[in-house]
């Protein structure tokens, strides 16, 4: 398992090449990516501000649960805070397993995970105003699939 | 007890975290003291449906006992990924 | 839309990095990335035919048929044909969307559909024999959750 | 019209594809006659519910008609991905 929390770009296909190398038995990678979107036309940045040391903690329990519930070979979960630009990456999760169900169901577990019990916030930044991301009862709903 | 805010909790009290002492018993009693100090407090917890607490870094919720606990965060529902 | 049928190597980060560049509204990006496994220990390497001419069109027919389930900003499929080692990538689908659920669910119904409506067949090559992998029920009962 | 075999369908029958005159007028017809022609065309057709096949590289089934085909390939259930 990797875990990064960073202010620090990355690069998508380096951190997909890198993981599951020589990891033991993979027949299958799945890879999500989150990017900055400028659904206005003005957004001039994304903030990101999160809770140091908590993070950690709540994406490792996280990780945790899915290698629980399914046979992964190495999961990777990568997520930016502080300033980000439109276009931008903000988070990677990545998932190896032998099995194909079990590595797209992992990613999408930890994506609905990794959006409502990882304490991360997100602000847009635009021209006219700063505005706190809501939260969706649709993220919260998501959980019960699980 | 360190007391710690994020986002909009954060900005509408106007500091990121702050010593307390208190006596309160749970996260509910804790915010009843906060909210009797000063209006900034009393605005940021008017509607604790918005909000969310951790102790020790763990979500918890407003009935939780504070005995043995040094980190208290309030923050709204977490928008990540 | 890209759709490569090949039997050079690709490098699926490059890919991954490549895809979706400037190609509108997107927030999400999901990869899989599909690997020669060793399930026995003595695999010497995978041997894909397919039908040339019928491969493009049934994957370019699969591809169209996800658009327009999904609202999805671009697709990227890549599948390799020829010998492959073990640990090689086999092929890759990329999906890029505004929301996260399309993409998920155009990736995975992508593959549901590669799997079992692509002209490719996998032989595995060991020391002692030569045996085509047989198609798994389970691969055709997939398409009935779309 | 152009016949062609792929993976076991093509190992068992020993050639990739070959040019078949024939009045056929369905895929299963076309099926008798060649499983009467010789008994490696006879072992490679014995079982259809493990066959596939394609009519001008369109998926198909054994009660289409041919007329108009150009192309006919037979081959066992795909396995991509």
């Amino acid at each position: 398992m990797t875990v990064r929390v960073q202010s620090d770009h990355f690069d998508a296909g380096a951190e997909l090449n890198c993981f599951a190398q020589g990891c033991g038995d993979i027949g299958a990678v799945v890879s999500f990516t989150g990017v900055v979107r400028d659904t206005q036309g003005n957004l001039r940045e994304m903030l990101i501000e999160h809770y140091p040391g908590m993070t950690e903690k709540a994406i490792k329990t996280i990780v945790d649960e899915a290698k629980k519930r399914w046979d992964l070979a190495d999961v990777l979960v990568i997520h930016r805070y502080g300033p980000l630009a439109v276009g931008a990456p903000i988070m990677m999760v990545a998932t190896a397993a032998a099995h194909r169900a079990a590595a797209f169901a992992a990613a999408d577990f930890l994506m609905d995970y990794l959006k409502s019990r990882a304490p991360f916030w997100k602000k847009e930044v635009t021209e006219q105003a700063e505005t706190w991301v809501a939260a969706k009862d649709a993220d919260e709903d998501a959980l019960k699939r699980w | 007890m360190n007391v710690i805010y994020f986002a909009w909790v954060r900005e509408r009290i106007g500091i990121p975290q702050e010593t307390v002492e208190t006596d309160a018993v749970t996260v509910k009693d804790l915010i009843a003291e906060l909210r009797a100090r000063e209006a900034r407090y009393d605005a940021a917890f008017s509607d604790t449906t918005a909000l969310r607490v951790a102790l020790d870094q763990e979500l918890s919720d407003f009935d939780a006992p504070l005995a043995g606990v040094r980190e208290v965060a309030f923050f709204p529902p977490m928008t990540g990924g």
